[in-house]
């Protein structure tokens, strides 16, 4: 808790014009450097949180406030990285000009041709540079938007349900090859997972939220030390972890379904 | 004699002329003029811009991109005054209009008057100026009115219709293709009597360079001599250059026809030269115009010519004597 | 405080404000464009018969209302027929062309055939072989059905493909397949191309009015605005253009209102503007 | 054995086959049609100046080549500039109003006046104000360029919202946006708007030429087809009719084929279909 | 084993115009009322070997055969039922049309109103059947697309990821009212998951598939008995089951990424 916030939501409300709430009353900081996991049912309100953290949407109550609330505390172009819940590419485009995208918006096409070559590696799909999106499974298309998020090298990442299409395997591979990049290179990240191992695995804190409209139903730090790896997945600590916060997933959801 | 060839001055006038139509015989004295060198001897470069089916270059006139313009008939020299558009008449080249009305032979048309009783294919022009006249003079009735749009193929298409058209045109288009031989009603004969095919020109020019009008004119009255009497092979072969549709046969047939109707050189013409017009002619038009509630009344019809160009004589001896 | 420039949200209510501006521009636009008119006829002393000021045509379409006002109505009923046919023909013949393969190759080259052959060239025989008010109707419809083909063409043809194979999975009949997937995807295209004829509907009963047109006593617009031109009345001319383009301004407003009405709650295209 | 009516797939790949009747077949349904065309003229023995046969029509092709090719390349070069300034102009001023509300609320009235507005009523103005040669491809512009602006403003504004987010996410300018964004999100309503432009083009070049055209030696088709029409040379009319038709279809296939060869990577449109 | 047929896929190969070859020589045979799961890594053809199956797709090579190879023994329409990897929604239509499609579309509409609800109401999204697609978040979408595919009651149910985008307690719940209806109804059910976990507790057999191009990896039978609940979740037969699927999974992969 000592570490700086990046971003607040104080008392967040979400209301669209269809009368549906969102979001009532959501307080959440992110501190620098943590691995938060956000958990909650279908249709809480993970995702618009998320878009409201990445200015993609305004709260109708309540605030986004950036660090220490200085104007220039808000992430610069390409120090923030979103992965959408869907692949989000853009159908005229090659994966590699999908992933080489935000490098040409905040003007770094420069670096771009090894980056692209270096993201595409990570999610292992170094054979299918030149496909087109169609062309693609739909794991793999998430794993271009996962390359894509990554290619700027982000300080904050913004990750909805990223690995959700993904194999197991594929999706360890992933979840380790993501917790080196954030413990090496001091990455905060937003992490949406609907896995409770995934995000204790992960994890700093876990956030759990309510059903519609989204509260902060728990927050629960995961003190397990890094770098965590299989000893971690089967150890006791690991189970227990998981108990307490699948519990607390089922208090949150109470006797609703959605 | 004001515009006696400056011999070998070197100093043309350039000079900008519209027509209402693409090249063709009605226009033939005009080409004949800038074909054998008529206009050049006047000490003018013209350049002649055809018109055609959609275009009205007649809007060129006033604001200076033509100097000279030839209107179909008198009608469009009193729209001008009651429009305040500063252009005036000058010659009147053709004494009758040859606006005719074709009927099918064998219709059971006898007399002008039986056309009231057929389809008319009539263009928008013919709507804004003759047929106005037809229907105060003869009883011709909106109702039976059909467009025409310079296209005989529905005319001949319906045998109880008749269509307008020119005396030098239509009729030959019609008996060649169709080979029927029809039946020809001169407006001019039937009491319709606009002058055609005048010259006008900008009042300015009038007033600041009658020489450059007066050489215009002349020299225009002498191709026209030459082209009805002389030998009219420049200007046909200028108007065939400018429009390669036309053939020698058409050209043949309309310059016929405009010497045996007396198109261009009747009546007043006779005596004052090509190109003639009289107060009288004028008010008449005028007032059976009025009569037909084309024009106001109030309009000051004299505004609309000057006498000053025409009724000289010039180039009269080009008409053989026989 | 967003991090970036937030974009346009379409889950934003509209205020009434931009309502306001967005009725009320385009008529400060078109006031500004007569100003800026009247004054070059001012300070060039233009004269009426090369461009007369807005003021004289406003006098001239007041006095001669009666005769515009008449001649307007004509063409707006043509205009309305012509319309109708180019929607229907058009969105017809598209979703004809999208039923078999076949009948698109072969008859897809006609089409075209009719759209670059010029009215004025064609009214003469569509006159001999139709009754003169078909014959009008017809050439408004040339003139304004083919954007309506074209565009509902490309509709129909970029259906969502895992839709398709979900229409496809079920057995869709053809009639089905049509009006539950293909003309909803289209209609976005399908109301661009509406917009489109909408002008070209006016232009094709004036174009049609001229060419084939009835002369006479119940005269549309195009007939008023050859005959002014021929007679050198500048002002009623001008007069004529101006119902003319008031005309084609509503019918294209009418037009974009059905549209947003129709599509705002789903089309991107509509939820991110407003009516 | 599919349970149900299978699909076109897209990862089929076409056979040579499917090309010859792509085609072939048009060419056929041409052939057919001029067949019918002799026939109807033999059965009712319809006399030339009504009617005239394809034969007839044939001959005066061959006999007349000099005349009407020379005409066809003066309506093609007008066509050509015409089509360049429609598609530049009609996107380019739907890309100026994406940028800027204001601009397009306040302007888009002025565009729809413009194409409402009858060639034939403007050209003598325009003849005015122009010289002659830039007058005819003003008129030519603008009967086409509407269809251009309309499709290109729609496709500008049905971008996908997700990817439009990734784009502000990332500060893209407006530039970027634009580029790579809404203009490839947009192609395929761009090149159906070409499609309609390029037809309509060759009909503006025609007007134009007949409302503001050079008579003389240089004459293009309009004037070709004019002149035989009041001459009542029906077989040479119909013969330049032909040439205008042919330049039409070619324009259409030649736009068709760039779309396929555009789009085919990856929109549906081009994915279902051949070129 | 002693069932019959439903489908059965013949040395099935399928090459894509790019040269991507996604299935080469899979052997597999779908028995009557079984609940068979597919696993593999992302990319490793299971999407494909669904669409061979729906008909949406034809193979390059081998062949797709319907029961007893009789041509009646194809399903008629409506009597199968897919879940698309993506929801597939029709954007125009709210969530009750959507639903209401399959119906409309086999011409059962009479009785469309009261199925509609009760699909809706089993997904859990009683109160949005006036929504449109885009007012719904990712795992509300997808669970639109179960309610469709639930809505005609088909025999055969082909369904790729439905709840990879749900978390987990809605998908628990979505789960066992799966498995309430395929075993009250006794319906056939292809299912691709990418959790060990699932699958196992769902099936009556699990096909582990190698990555690209795939073919069968393994091929193992759940021999647990029904109906299924917590207990089984938790027991010691569920945990060594588990290991064994996931263990195959690994072998499957080898040492390729994806
Ligand atoms: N544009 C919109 N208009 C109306 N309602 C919306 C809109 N977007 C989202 N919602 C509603 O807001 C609520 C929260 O949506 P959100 O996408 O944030 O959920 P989520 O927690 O991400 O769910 P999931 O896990 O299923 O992705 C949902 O009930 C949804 O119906
Ligand atoms: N239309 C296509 N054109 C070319 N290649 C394709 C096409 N569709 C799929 N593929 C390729 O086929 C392979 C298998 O794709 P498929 O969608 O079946 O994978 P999957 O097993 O469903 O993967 P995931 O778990 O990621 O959804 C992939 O490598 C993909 O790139
Ligand atoms: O003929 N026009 O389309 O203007
Ligand atoms: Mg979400
Ligand atoms: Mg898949």
């Amino acid at each position: 808790m000592s570490s700086p916030a990046v971003v607040a939501l104080r008392a967040v409300t979400k209301a669209f014009p269809n009368g549906t709430r969102a979001l009532d009353g959501l307080d959440l900081t992110v501190r620098r450097g943590e691995f938060l996991s956000l958990l909650g049912p279908s249709g809480c309100g993970k995702s618009t949180a998320l878009r409201l953290i990445a200015g993609l949407s305004r709260p109708s109550g309540g605030a986004v406030v950036w660090g220490d609330g200085a104007p220039k505390a808000a992430p610069a172009r390409g120090d923030l990285g979103v992965v959408f819940q869907e692949p989000t590419l853009m159908p005229w485009a090659s994966v590699a000009a999908n992933v080489r995208l935000p490098l040409q918006l905040t003007r770094r096409a420069d670096v771009a041709e090894p980056r692209v070559r270096a993201a595409l590696a990570r999610v292992g799909l170094d054979g299918f540079a030149e496909a087109y999106p169609r062309e693609l499974s739909g794991g793999m298309k998430m794993r271009v938007a996962i390359a894509r998020a990554l290619v700027t090298d982000p300080a904050l990442l913004l990750m909805d349900e990223p690995f959700a299409a993904l194999d197991e395997i594929t999706r360890f591979r992933l979840d380790n090859a993501l917790l080196g990049l954030w413990q090496e290179l001091g990455k905060t990240v937003v992490f949406v997972t609907h896995s409770v191992f995934e995000a204790v695995y992960l994890s700093t804190r876990i956030v759990v939220m309510t059903p519609r409209p989204g509260r902060v139903a728990a927050d629960i730090a995961i003190d397990a030390p890094f770098p965590r790896s299989e000893t971690f997945r089967t150890s006791a600590e690991f189970a227990a972890l998981c108990r307490t916060v699948g519990g607390a997933l089922a208090d949150a959801m109470g006797e609703t379904f959605a | 004699q004001p515009a006696a060839p400056p011999g070998g001055a070197p100093a043309l006038d350039k000079v900008a002329f519209g027509t209402n139509w693409v090249a063709q015989a009605e226009h033939g004295g005009f080409y004949q003029a800038l074909a054998d060198g008529t206009y050049r001897r006047y000490g003018l470069d013209v350049t002649i811009m055809p018109g055609g089916p959609q275009a009205n270059n007649r809007i060129l006139l006033p604001v200076g991109k033509l100097d000279f313009y030839m209107s179909a008939n008198t009608l469009q020299a009193f729209d001008a005054v009651e429009q305040n558009v500063p252009t005036v008449v000058v010659a009147a080249m053709f004494q009758k209009d040859p606006q005719v009305l074709i009927a099918h032979p064998g219709a059971g048309i006898e007399r002008f008057a039986d056309l009231k009783r057929l389809n008319l294919f009539v263009s928008k022009e013919g709507m804004a100026s003759y047929f106005q006249w037809l229907k105060a003079e003869y009883g011709f009735s909106d109702a039976q009115v059909k467009p025409y749009t310079s296209n005989a193929q529905p005319f001949l298409a319906d045998k109880r219709s008749a269509m307008q058209g020119y005396v030098t045109s239509e009729p030959f288009a019609i008996e060649k293709q169709s080979r029927i031989r029809p039946l020809v009603f001169l407006l001019a004969d039937q009491g319709f009597s606009s002058y055609s095919t005048l010259i006008e020109t900008r009042r300015d020019l009038v007033e600041n360079k009658p020489g450059l009008v007066q050489r215009f004119v002349d020299a225009s009255i002498i191709g026209w001599y030459t082209y009805l009497y002389g030998d009219p092979s420049a200007g046909n072969a200028l108007i065939k250059r400018q429009n390669p549709e036309m053939s020698d046969e058409l050209l043949a047939y309309a310059l016929e026809r405009m010497k045996t109707a007396g198109i261009v050189d009747s009546g007043d013409a006779l005596a004052m030269g090509i190109g003639a017009m009289t107060d009288a002619r004028m008010t008449a038009f005028f007032a059976s115009m009025v009569k037909a509630g084309v024009v106001k009344p109030t309009v000051d019809f004299r505004r609309s010519y000057t006498l000053q160009f025409v009724n000289k004589r010039v180039g009269i001896d080009l008409r053989p004597k026989n | 405080m967003p991090p970036v420039g937030a974009p346009a949200e379409a889950d934003e209510a509209r205020p009434w404000r931009a309502r306001l501006v967005r009725f009320g521009l385009p008529l400060l636009a078109l006031a500004l464009g007569c100003v800026a008119w009247e004054l070059v006829v001012w300070v060039y002393a233009v004269p009426a018969y090369q461009l007369p000021s807005p003021l004289a045509v406003a006098t001239t379409l007041v006095e001669d209302r009666a005769l515009l006002f008449g001649s307007l109505l004509v063409t707006l009923e043509t205009t309305a027929y012509g319309f109708a046919l180019a929607v229907l023909g058009g969105a017809g013949l598209a979703i004809l062309f999208s039923q078999s393969r076949l009948l698109e190759t072969m008859l897809y080259p006609y089409a075209v055939i009719l759209q670059v052959t010029p009215v004025v060239a064609v009214a003469p025989l569509l006159l001999i072989w139709l009754p003169q008010p078909v014959a009008v109707l017809a050439c408004a419809w040339i003139v304004a059905f083919f954007p309506m083909l074209a565009n509902t063409t490309l509709g129909l043809h970029s259906v969502d493909h895992n839709l398709s194979d979900l229409f496809a999975l079920y057995g869709a009949s053809r009639l089905q397949r049509l009006v539950r997937l293909q003309l909803p995807a289209a209609l976005p295209m399908m109301l661009a191309g509406a917009r489109i004829a909408g002008g070209l509907s006016l232009v094709g009963a004036v174009v049609a009015e001229i060419a084939a047109g009835s002369a006479g006593a119940g005269s549309g617009l195009a007939y008023r605005i050859a005959e002014s031109s021929y007679r050198l009345n500048v002002p009623r001319m001008f007069a004529a253009l101006i119902l003319l383009s008031v005309a084609g301004m509503a019918v294209f407003g009418l037009l974009s209102l059905a549209s947003w009405l129709i599509l705002r709650r789903w089309h991107e295209s509509a939820l991110s503007r407003g009516p």
